[in-house]
């Protein structure tokens, strides 16, 4: 990869550009869904595939999101590496039961006769003045739900190589893509193919006086309180993406969770029940002794999402810094 | 297709017995849409809201269908792009500019995103949604309820062609069926899903057979003509009534523009469609025959659009300037009574915010 | 509604040319089919297996429908009650036994209820899911598969009545109507749902005419006539894979007695009902026409019964003589590889269960 | 209530005796679902209801929780109670869409304008061989959901009281029935209507030295464990019964956790962001100085509920022994 070429683009763009790589490296490989097609998505996040590839291989679908997951569930089964959109993550409930009951359950029930290596693209989370249903973050429902892996990319150049990983998966993955952070920011990525393995996580910043979990559109947010506390009192303070979700890299959590004794997970998505909760209870169950403060957790607030208001619920620099230092003071 | 009046305004058909008063309403309901639109277009532009559904080429189908309901004690569980419903019972411009801004007034109290209006007076209007067919199913248990209390409400519920393909539709019809709960639904068939024709989104003959597979029956009209399609709402509504049970009526429109304020149809529309549906648009041809039957006077017309212009003009002036709702709108309305662990949160919010020295970042723009 | 035998016997419709081995095999797989029940019932009322779900009367719909397809490049995507459709393509009763005791040689490794069956060989039938309806735009996507490969591979699909008003059917039928896709919808009309009678179910004239609402088109067949059903699915089957498009076949019979081991269907349904629909049984009809024609000779059918009686009786003392799946089965299969929480949750429990000192109280009984 | 007549009833008889009370006080209230006309549904939890009430309050439904529940929101919009039957837990997924994005959402998003106090009762959990399609516990879905309550009751006595608020609630209800003691035990339960407030534990057994969190059908599997050690060592483990799941009575939860200072909590669903997690998460972040062992979660594994082997998979008295054991011998 060192002599390979790179491109300055953002992470929706990075996203189109995985897909293409896929697309062209392998036929099977299909993208499914509402205006995907000639518009090139509502996010335009599959710009120009079918152009390039036909209708055949990205195609709109009628507006049915059971439908979407439904046969692409029968894709997959049979020999296809179906993609499908799910415009915004808030519409995935209509296809819950095909995700839940069929998608994480075939290769379980059918005692690994059938499979589904599908991918299931949906951006997710707050920031776009999107109201009640356009900014949901609903990661835990599916976390908790065996059979599905979970990945949430933070910034273009992950977004291209996790999204290969996903697709190269032989079991169904559920791919967030937080889409306050699509256009944000642009970053050197390399034109090939190429995959970063699923359920590792990455050290955005170094430390050892505190951990603060994160992943998606609040990694930057976090990235900024750690550099703020570092410059107004010099603490040292590790900030770790999570990137995958499920299956989680447990061991990495824990040990940087013993190596820093403090913990701050930040999500936007509600508090109660929310990913946040399992951290800590994996800090509470396997890594009590090390803890010097409460585990603490910046989130969503447990109320719908709002419109008007939505900077205030959602967890800003600010609220993370307090978190920090709340827990650096205990 | 049912039809009265052709794209030129020509009688083809006879009209429906209805008072010129309420005539009269439903074009200036039609207007005040395509004033409300011209309106929200401009606030988005400017980027003073984030985002409208334009309702430019349906006016007549959300017109012609709110005129057949009596508000007393009909409900209306609508689409998104319904405007003219709510204008037409009466709705005020402001109370939807207040929901276009977000700010104190607004009924959702901002929670909502611009066009997610909900009104219990002067008509009692389901709270929009945006997940799409669900209020179909919702319509249907409203008019059970009407049903087993032995009312002789009835409830219109409307919805996009491309919303046909959801599981909402097909329970919501299929319990209609069933019970014969006095729902008439109203499938705004604008030809397109965003981007997505309606050849993609069916293979079905017409939207109206699809009552077929319920055992309702079906009617199509032409939904640029709102005599037709209040005629045939009107029939509906009144079976309905009247115990004769559920109607699936198809309206065949055409979205003159993109699907948001968002969307540019040009990616996906071909010029010469957007043309020839230009010259059936559904005021123009309704004012052709207002004028030649004397319900509306030379010059008129231009007065009620000009009246519109500055109502909406006002209204959003007005909405502007009032202030957001408080930070205690975040928490109250998930429940009746606020739990615990909300009265924590809110607590924690409103001390927090008040007491920061930074302000709240808040940039973010609607893609669609 | 196509018919060929009558409730008799007699012939009213015209046979279809098909090779009398693959007739015997439809009577065959019919008759394994009713002794496979007969075996499940004795199992369940002695509380050898929990439950199972009878077949009994609609045998013609399964044996017809799987006669019609080609093993080497067809796939079912079943309902659950077609056993004949795995035992007409030579599936294994002993392979199914294994199912309905969930011992360590049964394909879903345990982990599924009695006749959730899943198999790939020798033909590929969809692992069967409780949630009902979800194997129809399953069904779909896997002949999408096969329609983008250019393959000529055909899907059956089928369902009973209740599935039509699940959201699967919805969706699955349209995205065929829609791509084309070369499947075959076949409704198992038996009039319940559990105890919720058609009429309750939907108020459509048919359940073919749902087809309309897709643009499917549908047909009506006496189920309980094997030689109608299989007439009606080779004909659909031969129009899919010559990319004719997709077919809605609705197959009316009557579950002849519970929906399942744990129902008592004399709560809901009329002795008068059960009594008429006796004497139309599938079986029945076909072995008179069998012998007339000579296909059977005098005392075949009676040989063809003890010999299943025999086949499922041992399969099944042999199922119940294996061994459990080993614990490590609750883990496996979750993902392909087992990923580090899992490794570490498997090998707590083998240690946990190995070491302990006190045994599993294992009573649990199904209501359903 | 003192003077007041009890029959001996199950769980089931309980809801069954509770919706006749709420019925026959209330002509609003509704029932309807698969088979919970004339067969009684298939629990015969409605068992007589048709025939006392009539078709009108008690019916069939087609075969479509999306319809059950989407009806049922649009008749409590409009002034009735329906409480509404999904067949198991496992098919409530088709109607996840109409429960997380209306249901639960109507009243915040309409500023209150309309409400939707409607009831979903549902048996849920293992341990009667129902496989992976019925034996599930979907608790944590639905806490996760701002604008939903969840209860689970125990026992008889609770499962009628905790109903009838629950019928009574302005809000919309989740009611989890835990099949499995459906017919396990029978209990005086009093003839007449009787409400068991809302988010509201119960404390099953006192003790100081460690405390047991759980509900529905894990309650007594707990109960047996405390007793077990109590007389095993004499510990004096308290068990709380959780009851109402959201809104949950965070303090009863943090004061329990405060006075024994050891945590247990025990459910059937998936350990992997289950409700478990979030009682562990309260503890960490509002009661760590308290907690002197690592707090210990017992629960089903990460997978898909098995068939043959379910008793391997739900905790049972012994696990939940070990767990309490390791935790005070920490
Ligand atoms: C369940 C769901 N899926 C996707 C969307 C995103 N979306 C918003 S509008 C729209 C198209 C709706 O088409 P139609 O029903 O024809 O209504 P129209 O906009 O044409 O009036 C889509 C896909 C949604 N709101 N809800
Ligand atoms: C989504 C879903 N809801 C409810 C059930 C419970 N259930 C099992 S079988 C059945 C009736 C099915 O009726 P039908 O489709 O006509 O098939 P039949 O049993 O008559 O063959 C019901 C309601 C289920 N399995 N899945
Ligand atoms: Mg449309
Ligand atoms: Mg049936």
């Amino acid at each position: 990869m060192t002599t390979a070429t790179k491109t300055k683009m953002t992470l929706v763009q990075a996203v189109n550009d995985s897909l293409k790589c896929a697309m062209r490296a392998d036929d099977s490989v299909l993208v499914l869904g509402e205006d995907v097609g000639p518009k090139g998505g509502v996010f335009l996040a599959t710009d120009g595939l079918t152009a390039e590839f036909g209708e055949e291989r990205c195609f709109d679908t009628p507006l049915s999101e059971d439908g979407i997951i439904g046969v692409g569930i029968g894709m997959a089964m049979n020999g296809m590496k179906p993609v499908c959109e799910i415009q915004f993550q808030d519409f995935i409930f209509p296809a819950f039961d095909q995700i839940v009951s069929e998608a994480a359950k075939m290769r379980y029930r059918s005692g690994g006769q059938y499979t589904v290596p599908m991918v299931i693209r949906t951006p997710y989370g707050g920031g776009i003045r999107g109201g009640l249903y356009h900014s949901q973050s609903g990661e835990a429902y599916f976390c908790h739900t065996p059979g599905l892996k979970v990945v949430v990319p933070s910034n273009p150049y992950d977004a291209k190589g996790l999204l290969a990983a996903a697709i190269a998966d032989p079991d169904p993955v559920l791919f967030l893509e937080p889409k306050a952070l699509y256009r944000s920011s642009k970053m050197e990525v390399p034109d090939e193919e190429y995959i970063i393995p699923l359920s590792k996580v990455a050290t955005v910043i170094d430390g050892d006086e505190l951990v603060v979990f994160c992943y998606g559109a609040m990694v930057p947010v976090c990235t900024k309180a750690a550099e703020r506390v570092k410059e107004s009192r010099g603490a040292s303070i590790r900030v770790v993406d999570l990137r995958t979700l499920m299956p989680l890299d447990e061991e990495a959590v824990l040990d940087a969770i013993r190596e820093c004794g403090r913990v701050v997970t930040v999500h936007e998505a509600p508090r109660f029940c929310g990913f946040g909760a399992e951290i800590s209870a994996l800090a509470a169950e396997h890594a009590i002794e090390y803890l010097e403060a409460p585990v603490k957790r910046v989130t969503g607030f447990d109320t719908p999402f709002p419109n008007t208001l939505e900077h205030y619920y959602m967890p800003d620099t600010r609220r993370v810094v307090d978190a920090i230092e709340e827990a650096l003071d205990f | 297709m049912i039809q009265i009046l052709d794209p030129k305004g020509n009688q083809v058909g006879t009209p429906p017995n209805v008072d010129p008063k309420v005539v009269i309403r439903m074009y200036r309901a039609m207007v005040a849409t395509r004033q409300f639109d011209d309106r929200a277009m401009k606030l988005q532009r400017t980027g003073k809201v984030g985002f409208s559904i334009p309702n430019e080429g349906i006016e007549a189908v959300s017109a012609g269908a709110a005129a057949a309901l009596d508000a007393s004690k009909d409900w209306i569980a609508p689409h998104y792009r319904d405007f003219a419903m709510a204008l037409f019972h009466g709705v005020k411009p402001q109370e939807m500019m207040d929901n276009m801004f977000g700010n104190q007034d607004d009924h959702a109290r901002g929670r909502q995103m611009p066009v997610h209006f909900t009104f219990t007076e002067p008509i009692r209007w389901l709270s929009i949604s945006s997940p799409l067919g669900t209020q179909v199913p919702n319509a249907v248990g409203i008019a059970m309820a009407m049903q087993k209390r032995g009312e002789d409400g009835v409830v219109l519920t409307s919805f996009g062609d491309g919303s046909t393909s959801t599981s909402g539709f097909h329970s919501g019809m299929n319990f209609a069926g069933v019970t014969q709960a006095p729902v008439v639904f109203l499938c705004q068939n604008n030809q397109y899903a965003i981007s997505c024709p309606v050849e993609k989104q069916t293979a079905s003959s017409s939207f109206a057979i699809k009552g077929e597979a319920y055992g309702i029956p079906g009617v199509k009209v032409d939904g640029n003509d709102v005599l037709a399609v209040y005629d045939a709402v009107k029939k509906a509504v009144d079976r309905a009534r009247n115990g004769g049970g559920p109607t699936l009526i198809e309206a065949l429109t055409f979205r003159m523009g993109g699907h948001s304020t968002s969307d540019d149809p040009r990616r996906y529309i071909e010029a010469s469609v957007m043309d020839e549906w230009a010259a059936k648009d559904p005021i123009a041809r309704f004012r052709v025959y207002l004028e030649r039957e004397g319900i509306l006077h030379p010059g008129d017309a231009d007065d009620i659009q000009e009246e519109f212009a500055a109502v909406m003009k006002e209204a959003s002036e007005v909405a502007e300037g009032k202030a957001r709702p408080a930070l205690e709108t975040i928490f109250s309305d998930t429940f009746k009574d606020m739990p615990e662990h909300l009265k924590a949160q809110r607590d924690w919010c409103i001390s927090h915010y008040s007491s920061r020295d930074e302000s709240v970042n808040e940039k973010g723009e609607f893609p669609l």
